[in-house]
């Protein structure tokens, strides 16, 4: 099976530590809320397995303005998005 | 699909419950079914229907409650998490001769049954909290 | 045939629950708790890790009195209580905070991390808080 | 010494709603003076007199209410917090054709002015949250 | 005698706000900017400090709009219409986020952890979150 | 002046290494809440610096069980030691 993990605060908090602790190859990160600002911090993207793949919440990066600075690995995706993604993989493990 | 949300935040405090929402109307749009929303240990305050909102600003209880009217969709308020946060359906209320009830009626005060049999009945469950 | 004498019983699931709070701070332990016996009352498929400030849990002899809370210790017990055998302690997080055998509740399952992500992508649901 | 308290949290959901309360009792057992205590966001929640607890569990609301009443404490709720969250008096209330009050009446809905005088008021201003 | 003539302007306190959170995600980046405000509009001495993710806030270009959310990102101009002059960022979370100050809205002034300590030494109330 | 910092979150949080960074000399730290996970870690409190003194609120310890293990630097103080604490220092700083 594979789980889409969500994570929801930023890199003050353990959670993206704690997920690569127990997540597995064929599983996807989906960074959400205060979250996103995992997606333009390389150093911190660089500790991600590179068979994770790696999504951002476009509207919770538009409202803070880290779009721009999006790292080439991390991919947007819209709420219609995030839907698909939750059909893509067989659950939703979600860190906050 | 069908998919059930667990939501464990309040409404103004955290992003959390207005994602939920996002998500929840995402859901509905690409036309899967919301099977269940289960609103859980301070998420319970998203059911009070005594918010007053200022006009420019979201109102997230309001805005919750009109979805789940005009979906139908079976929405609810864990009990035990509920009445100590002085959310309140109609029978509770005047049990207790508190007056109106605190939450909207199209939630229904329940058990932690109905979380898990959402856990069962659904092909995924995204927890917002 | 098995299937339909058995028309009864809910469907069988497995349901992970990761409970990664320390107890007091905040009410996400008793949370996870309760929605782990609600799952054992319609007996679903149950696995339990204590997990990162999780593990702060099973210490021995705490006194939730002291601070007007009930004591969360027993969580152990009542979970085995409601049937739930699979119960396990992060082994890493045990260690990095080092915290021994002997300050423990007895009847401990450690697990590592390799076993616990094995347990999550075979689960059907997760909870994780 | 003259104390102020500041309450950024909800009832339940964390240990600091219940902090401040012991440490408010400390404060007046000690011959100190509450010069105010003020519910800030989430905070508001404990003001509410509609919850309904199990007998063998606290009643963080009614005991801020009883400590509150008992010493004659100033007590303000943050308006532009309460509101949104429902925690209205009598006043907003009837404003709104919302019924009763949801809020205690111990405790007075006014803005952060009551923060900032607090502020210059007291020696020691203590934030809980 | 000069007390007595200005009796009618509130005695002068200097209080610093430290706000240490990133927009958006919680809501306490308006409640540490709501509180200084009113500080402001009480006439006293008022320094304001992004500290740790609170720098977040300063990016240029955000659009709460996207999550139905006010936009924070003018709080330094609020600020600054207050007469709040007096604000800062904290350099070391600047540099290990990598934000460059063409990112950031322009007039903003750094400061370093020995400086934030002095500041927070010399405050008489600090509001930290 | 001197300031007395509260700490409530555990080693799991940014809230001590943040309040570290902008203590001063004659500052003191109360752990309280889930902070008190702290006062039985000495690796974490090797960190702090000599000058600075340590509380732990005993009523929280009670509750966790973690009394027995209070490290030497720590001493565990009631709540009416917290209020006596408030008075001792010019002001209060709390880490939440």
């Amino acid at each position: 099976m594979s789980s889409l993990h969500t994570i929801s605060h930023s890199q003050s908090s353990i959670l993206l530590e704690s997920c690569l602790r127990v997540i597995s190859e064929n599983d996807a990160i989906l960074f959400i809320e205060d979250g996103v600002y995992h997606c333009c911090s390389p150093f911190v993207l660089q500790t991600i397995g590179d068979s994770i793949r790696l999504y951002g919440l476009r509207e919770d990066m538009l409202a803070r303005a880290t779009l721009a600075q999006l790292d080439d690995r991390v991919e947007a995706i819209d709420n219609a998005g995030f839907v698909q993604l939750c059909c893509s993989y067989d659950k939703v493990v979600s860190w906050f | 699909m069908k998919f059930s949300l667990v939501i464990y935040a309040a409404p103004y405090s955290t992003e959390s419950a207005s994602s939920a929402l996002r998500f929840a109307k995402s859901v509905l749009e690409q036309g899967h079914e919301l099977y269940r929303v289960f609103f859980f240990g301070d998420g319970v305050h998203n059911a009070s229907r005594l918010a007053i909102v200022a006009q420019d600003e979201l109102n997230l209880q309001r805005q919750w409650d009109e979805l789940i009217v005009d979906h139908a969709i079976d929405s609810v308020v864990c009990v035990s998490s509920a009445l100590r946060r002085g959310i309140l359906d109609q029978a509770e209320a005047d049990r207790h001769d508190l007056g109106q009830a605190s939450a909207y009626e199209s939630s229904e005060v329940a058990g932690l049954g109905q979380l898990i049999d959402a856990a069962i009945h659904s092909d995924r469950v995204i927890n917002f909290g | 045939m098995t299937a339909n004498t058995r028309s009864k019983s809910p469907p069988r699931s497995s349901l992970t629950f990761v409970s990664r709070s320390a107890p007091y701070g905040r009410n996400r332990a008793n949370l996870c708790l309760d929605m782990a016996l609600a799952a054992a009352v319609f007996e679903q498929d149950v696995s339990y890790v204590f997990m990162g400030d999780g593990v702060y849990q099973l210490l021995k002899g705490q006194e939730g009195s002291a601070i007007g809370s009930k004591t969360l210790g027993n969580a152990l017990e009542t979970l085995s209580l409601y049937g739930i055998e699979n119960v396990y302690a992060d082994q890493q997080a045990l260690q990095e905070r080092g915290l021994k055998k002997s300050d423990l509740l007895s009847g401990l399952q450690t697990i590592d991390n390799d076993a616990i992500a094995k347990l999550i992508d075979s689960s059907d649901t997760v909870f994780n808080l």
